[in-house]
């Protein structure tokens, strides 16, 4: 397709536009997305009602031996460490052979309720060179904030593929950085150009309904209205999964799911 | 105001050439083999550039003065030049510039037209925004430098280089973030970059190469001093360029060996 | 400083018309010899030719063609040296009919050479003539260029496929651009030709369209001798 | 009778304000129209400077404002490491491009060239107008990636690949902002090339009688040789920025090789070579210095005779000295690449070649110095800045002998001498050059004499301002300051920051005295006395002709050449000056 793209570019070079391309260029707009369906009444969360659910994801596998980051090569990093070892994040399995960093979401089922984002925005610090939470969620058009409380220079590097992707540095001083989010993605990951070794991820989701496993690998979704989801668990370097779960109202949900090393 | 102006021009070039002397601000201390030819070789051009300079700043301050128009009757000198004259200087300059850069063949020689010694040790150097990293072939020399890939490197899990770790021969590959070397024996670097130019620098080695992405470029010497030097990239890389560098550490063969089993050790 | 010394003793005055120096070409002296058409004024349509030597022309199309020479070295120096560069160099197999273009494109040199000859003879409706038929083979050319492309495209071969694809597109689009330029003068030779009276102006013209023209040609020479044996 | 045969040949010029001072072909317009656009530039270029060196030598100054000139580039006015690299691209595009190729030889040379050599106009004055609003559009261009999201370019005005090539991934300014810049670039090659064309084919064919190529004025021959070697080199920037603009949109790889890893991003190029690039940037980039700075000595020379009132020591060296520039010019690219890894041998080809680049240039100082050498110096304004250009061009042609050795280079390279080197050489002095050429002819351009007392003012604040910016980075280079860097983090730069606070407000302070320049050069404008016909009493073309000039520059008479551009002090005649188009025969002239 990108190569169809250039082909048809060809001829606009010279200025001749009658190529013999054109007419295949032109099946690329095919492949657009059917008219959206017409617009669900949404309903409002019963706040009496709702559940919650709550889980462990474990890990199945020898415990991958812990990886150093060398930060030799920003002396800034090391100090505001006070020069002890950091350890990479991907992959590391919690001595419970539980995981952290596990993305939990509700993935399908909660699409026919008025979520409306709260106010208060999410913050995304960089500390230790690090970013800090390493994974976190976000809800679509709610504030997500960054904040430098590094005396170097960082800069935020979002790679998203559907929402907008931005490029930008932040001095030690300089002001938060403030955006949103247009579309649900998970995951974003997220750069710094100036020290290869930081990422973080971002679930952007529509509902609050997410959780980020800790380091005894549980997690707990709260506010959830009852009925039957679909949970999406995702890792950094160990796949992901997805499980049914159903919600009484008032009442808990369980599920555990493992992971297997990969 | 010509008197006033001479003045000024006069003072510039000394006070320059006096700055250029004292050396407050000079070349930092040297740790290579070739370093002395280096230096012979600047202090050379040195004295002939400041010679010319001397001689053009001064004959502009004299002829400032000297040649004033103060309202007299005498009158300027007629004259379309002389061609012995630029046949002097034409003749002069050739030989004097061309000469001293010949006098320089052989330490660009010695640093580039040959190879490193057999013997020399091979360290990789991988470049990237915005960092360096360095691979030895294993801690205890032998081993070779295992194929990397570039879709495994991922620098956010601790594989830069894209090694494939379960191959045993990158599970002796050792990568640091410092550059250790042994004082007193050669080093060949191979030069190797993941994305755009970068380039090696340490002052003290007097030496300075682009890391060229595509190529794998070759460079060595023998550091003669035990301590801990700066390694700086020199060509725009992009947002990060002013904070790329690394350390080089130059240490005795024992200690080298300790570091380098160290590093293994913390793979 | 008085006027005089202000506005010393031009051309007519020193009555050394032609002799004083031998840096004027002469059309220009005779056009300052007074005989000249000088009530146009610089600003109206067409009236520089009076004040412009008909050599500064030719001299602005020799710069004109040592400039686009420059330009076809750089595109092809950096595919010889590309080729030697890379370890991947993989070699596109041209389109038959690049080997038709080019004797159209000779032919099209002789026929506007055809067109010249029998300017200077006097010849204007025949001159005409060979000038509708170079214009024929100048689109013929073009059109055959295009083919080749379309040719190249079915079989799945595209500007971005490989180094040596790139440099097929980049070299013959650059060539084609200039050639448009030919045609384009050509173009307005054959819309002015029956209204250019001055024979002078006329030949002038043809003889820096004719110059491009042969250059176009010699330049596709060279660059089908070059992919033929580089690409 | 004179008056009323010029009445007979007079041409007028058009009526219309756009088709007189906007869409002008008058080359007199023109040229103006490129010193102005040139003069906007500097400014331009000039504060981004200023804001580079305050963010330099105070890199925790917040400057206020900056923050409205960038929000995403200065959050908090706070400068980010690549707002300053676009700062940084931008203060050397401009410059480069559209300040010292553009007042010297489009501004002056359109204004006087056609003056000098006797001539109504350019050959071509249709082209010459679409020359100048090429690169105008050009200049807009460059200056609307300010306003785009992502900034401008961060590659510097070199533009590296494949930091250039892949697009933002390489970073902010790496996307949209590097296309318009090549774009931008492309459209400036264009305009230059017309232009170049423009001025050979004048030179060539439309000098008057008696002006044969050696009684020009050096100027002319400067002008001449600065075309041809703008014509040849152009060309060759504008095919490699083609093919970076393939590489960059259309999925091509000149000059991007397969396998990069770029922001955690495998790139789907096929193997080109980045230094294929430099191979055809620095063929044209090496001529571009020239470019810069052959007008200038032009302009000195034909001051420094002026104002010494002495012919040109050595004028047939001084115009083969210009010959051999342009034609080795073409063949010392590869000095800018000693250590870029290209092979080691031809560096020391492009040496030696480099270092014989130096013999033309020394020629044309002793020239200089020859000139002035038992002359009967008029210290104005312009001649001291001719006095300055040589000064400068001195000092920074020296440096170079150093940067030509690889062996040095391979220590200097990327250091800040190496930017007190081009600095002096080819800003600084080709500067002085055009404050030189505007204080000279400002009387010829607008009709009045600028105020000589605020230019030696400008003068000695430049001269001395231009030194103690310059002259200390040559120190820290050689401590092995490294350039192009945003902030200097590490232990090693940070002994050497009080040189860069010193340089800082030197920098600053030497700004400020240009304030005095643009206050002179428009006050003058309106308020300058009124200039004489030829206030300098000086000997080439232009002064003969009334000022304003005429639409047709002689009034349908141009005048017949009988003398040498610089009769000056000539034994035996009435005045210490013989206009070129004199009658009045002197025996000394040819024994001379």
């Amino acid at each position: 397709m990108r190569k169809l793209k250039w082909l048809a570019v060809i001829p606009v070079m010279i200025g001749l536009a009658a190529c013999s391309s054109s007419p295949k260029a032109s099946s690329e707009s095919s492949s657009a997305a059917p008219a959206a369906a017409p617009q669900q009444q949404l309903k409002p969360v019963d706040p009496a009602t709702v559940g919650e659910i709550t889980g462990v994801v474990k890990f199945d596998g020898a415990v991958p031996h812990p990886r150093m980051i060398r930060m030799g090569q920003d002396p800034v990093c090391q100090k505001a460490n006070h020069d002890k070892p950091v350890y990479f994040q991907d992959g590391e399995v919690n001595s419970n052979h539980t995981l952290p960093y596990v993305f939990v979401y509700v993935k399908k089922g909660a699409g026919q309720y008025d979520w409306t984002p709260p106010s208060e925005p999410v913050v995304l610090d960089q500390k230790g060179c690090m970013y800090e939470p390493h994974v976190m969620g976000v809800m679509v058009g709610q504030q997500f904030k960054v904040i430098n409380s590094d005396p170097t220079t960082h800069n935020i590097h979002p790679m998203p593929a559907d929402n907008r992707a931005w490029n930008e540095s932040q001095p030690p001083g300089a002001p938060p950085i403030t955006k949103t989010w247009a579309r649900p993605e998970v995951m974003v990951p997220v750069k710094c150009n100036e020290h290869p070794w930081m990422r973080c991820y971002i679930g952007v989701t529509k509902s609050p309904l997410y959780a980020v496993t800790g380091d005894d690998g549980t997690f707990t979704i709260q506010g959830v209205p009852p009925g039957t989801y679909t949970l999406g668990f995702w890792t950094a370097t160990f796949g992901t999964q997805e499980q049914q779960v159903t919600v009484p109202p008032k009442g808990t949900a369980k599920v555990t799911v493992t992971f297997k090393a990969s | 105001m010509a008197l006033a102006l001479a003045i000024i021009v006069a003072l510039i070039t000394i006070v320059s050439v006096v700055l250029f002397h004292v050396h407050h601000w000079w070349l930092p201390e040297n740790i290579a083999r070739n370093g002395a030819a280096f230096h012979n070789q600047f202090m050379l051009t040195m004295a002939v550039t400041g010679l010319f300079f001397v001689a053009a700043q001064l004959s502009l301050a004299y002829f400032l003065w000297r040649y004033k128009d103060r309202g007299d009757a005498r009158k300027a000198r007629y004259t379309h030049g002389n061609n012995t004259l630029e046949k002097i200087w034409t003749s002069v300059g050739a030989v004097l510039f061309i000469g001293m850069n010949l006098l320089g063949y052989r330490l660009w020689a010695q640093a580039r037209f040959v190879g490193a010694s057999p013997g020399a040790l091979r360290i990789e150097v991988w470049a990237e925004q915005f960092q360096y990293w360095f691979r030895y072939a294993s801690p205890d020399g032998s081993g070779h430098f295992c194929e990397t890939n570039v879709h495994l490197m991922d620098d956010a899990t601790g594989n830069p280089l894209g090694m494939n770790l379960s191959n045993p021969a990158c599970q002796k590959n050792v990568v640091t973030d410092t550059l250790g070397v042994p004082v007193n024996r050669q080093v060949e670097l191979l030069l190797r970059s993941k994305d755009v130019i970068h380039s090696f620098f340490v002052r003290e080695l007097r030496l300075q190469q682009d890391i060229v992405p595509g190529m794998v470029i070759p460079i060595h010497f023998t550091a003669t001093k035990v301590g801990t030097y700066e390694i700086v990239c020199t060509q725009l890389c992009g947002l990060g360029h002013y904070k790329m560098r690394a350390f080089m550490k130059v240490m005795t063969e024992p200690d080298f060996e300790k570091w380098l089993k160290q590093q293994a050790a913390e793979q | 400083m008085g006027a005089r010394g202000l506005f010393p003793n031009g051309p007519r005055d020193t009555c050394a018309m032609g002799t004083t120096t031998l840096t004027h070409p002469p059309a220009k002296t005779t056009d300052r010899s007074g005989g000249g058409d000088f009530s146009g004024g610089r600003g109206g349509a067409g009236a520089y030719a009076w004040l412009v030597p008909d050599q500064a022309y030719r001299t602005g199309m020799w710069m004109a063609i040592a400039a686009i020479t420059m330009l076809f070295a750089a595109f092809t120096s950096a595919m010889v040296v590309h080729e030697g560069l890379t370890n991947d160099w993989v070699p596109t197999a041209l389109p038959r009919i690049l080997g038709v273009n080019t004797l159209v494109l000779l032919a099209s040199s002789g026929t506007f050479e055809r067109a010249r000859r029998a300017l200077r003879a006097g010849l204007r409706e025949k001159s005409l003539a060979w000038l509708y038929l170079t214009l024929g083979l100048g689109i013929a050319f073009i059109a055959g260029q295009l083919y080749a492309w379309h040719d190249l495209v079915l079989r799945g071969v595209f500007l971005a496929t490989n180094p040596s694809s790139s440099f097929f597109y980049v070299l013959t689009a650059a060539h084609g651009v200039h050639l448009l330029g030919g045609i384009i003068a050509l173009t307005y030779l054959v819309a002015r030709a029956r209204r250019l009276t001055d024979i002078r102006k006329k030949q002038l013209a043809f003889d820096i369209t004719a110059l491009y023209w042969h250059f176009m040609d010699g330049l596709w020479i060279y660059l089908f001798i070059l992919i033929s044996v580089r690409v | 009778m004179a008056e009323l045969e010029a009445a007979v040949h007079h041409h007028e010029a058009p009526k219309g304000f756009i088709r007189r001072y906007v869409f002008s072909t008058d080359h007199k317009v023109i040229g103006k129209q490129y010193y102005f656009l040139a003069l906007f530039a500097v400014v331009i270029g000039m504060f981004l400077s200023w804001l580079m060196r305050m963010h330099l030598g105070y890199p925790n100054y917040k400057i206020p404002g900056l923050d409205l000139m960038s929000p995403t580039g200065a959050p908090g006015n706070v400068m980010t490491p690549e707002y300053y690299l676009s700062l940084m691209t931008m203060h050397g595009t401009i410059m480069i491009f559209f300040v010292l190729t553009t007042a010297p030889q489009s501004g002056f040379g359109n204004f006087f060239l056609p003056l000098q050599i006797g001539a109504e106009d350019m050959a071509f004055p249709r082209l010459n107008m679409l020359s100048f609003w090429v690169t105008f559009v050009a200049l807009m261009v460059l200056l609307a990636t300010f306003f785009i999201a992502d900034g401008p370019p961060i590659s510097g005005w070199t533009a590296y690949p494949p930091l250039s090539s892949i697009g933002s991934v390489a970073g902010p300014g790496e996307g949209l902002g590097q296309t318009l810049w090549v774009v931008s670039i492309a459209l400036f090659c264009v305009g230059a090339l017309l232009s170049a064309i423009n001025f050979i084919a004048t030179t060539l064919d439309l000098r008057t009688r008696g002006m044969n190529l050696m009684r020009m004025p050096l100027t002319c021959w400067a002008w001449l040789v600065t075309a041809i070697v703008g014509l040849l080199s152009f060309a060759v920037l504008f095919a490699a920025g083609v093919l970076l603009l393939l590489d960059r949109l259309g999925g091509t790889s000149f000059f991007t090789p397969a396998q990069l890893k770029v922001s955690g991003v495998v790139l789907q190029h096929a193997g080109g070579s980045p230094l294929l690039w430099q191979h055809l940037f620095w063929f044209f980039g090496h001529p571009e210095v020239y470019i810069a700075i052959l007008p200038g000595m032009g302009i000195t020379s034909h001051i420094l005779s002026t104002f010494s009132r002495k012919p040109v020591f050595g004028y047939r060296a001084m115009v083969y000295a210009l010959g051999a520039i342009g034609i080795l010019g073409f063949m010392v690219w590869g000095h800018h690449m000693f250590v870029s890894g290209m092979s080691p041998y031809s560096a020391f080809y492009f040496s030696i070649l480099t270092m014989a680049i130096g013999v033309p240039s020394a020629i044309k100082t002793f020239n200089w110095l020859g000139t002035m050498w038992g002359g009967k110096l008029r210290l104005t304004s312009a001649m001291l800045f001719a006095i300055g250009f040589v000064s400068m061009f001195v000092t920074g042609g020296l440096s170079g002998l150093f940067l030509a050795q690889p062996p040095l280079d391979a220590y200097l390279h990327g250091t800040y001498f190496v930017v007190a080197h081009f600095h002096m050489v080819m800003g600084v002095a080709a500067i002085f050059a055009m404050f030189a050429g505007t204080y000279f002819w400002f009387p010829k351009m607008f009709g009045r004499m600028m105020d000589e007392t605020l230019g030696k003012i400008h003068f000695v604040g430049s001269f001395v301002g231009a030194y103690l910016i310059f002259m200390p980075m040559h120190y820290i280079g050689i401590a092995g300051n490294v350039r192009r860097q945003s902030e200097f983090i590490d232990n090693f730069m940070q002994p050497l920051l009080p040189i860069h606070r010193f340089i800082t407000i030197a920098a600053l302070a030497t700004g400020a005295v240009q304030l005095i320049f643009l206050f002179n050069l428009f006050w003058s404008m309106f308020k300058g006395k009124k200039a004489e016909l030829n206030p300098w009493e000086a000997t080439s073309l232009e002064w003969t002709t009334p000022t304003p000039v005429p639409y047709d520059n002689f009034n349908g008479r141009l005048p017949v050449v009988h003398h040498g551009p610089y009769e000056y002090n000539v034994p035996g005649a009435a005045k210490d000056y013989i206009m070129q188009n004199s009658t009045e025969v002197v025996a000394a002239e040819a024994a001379g």
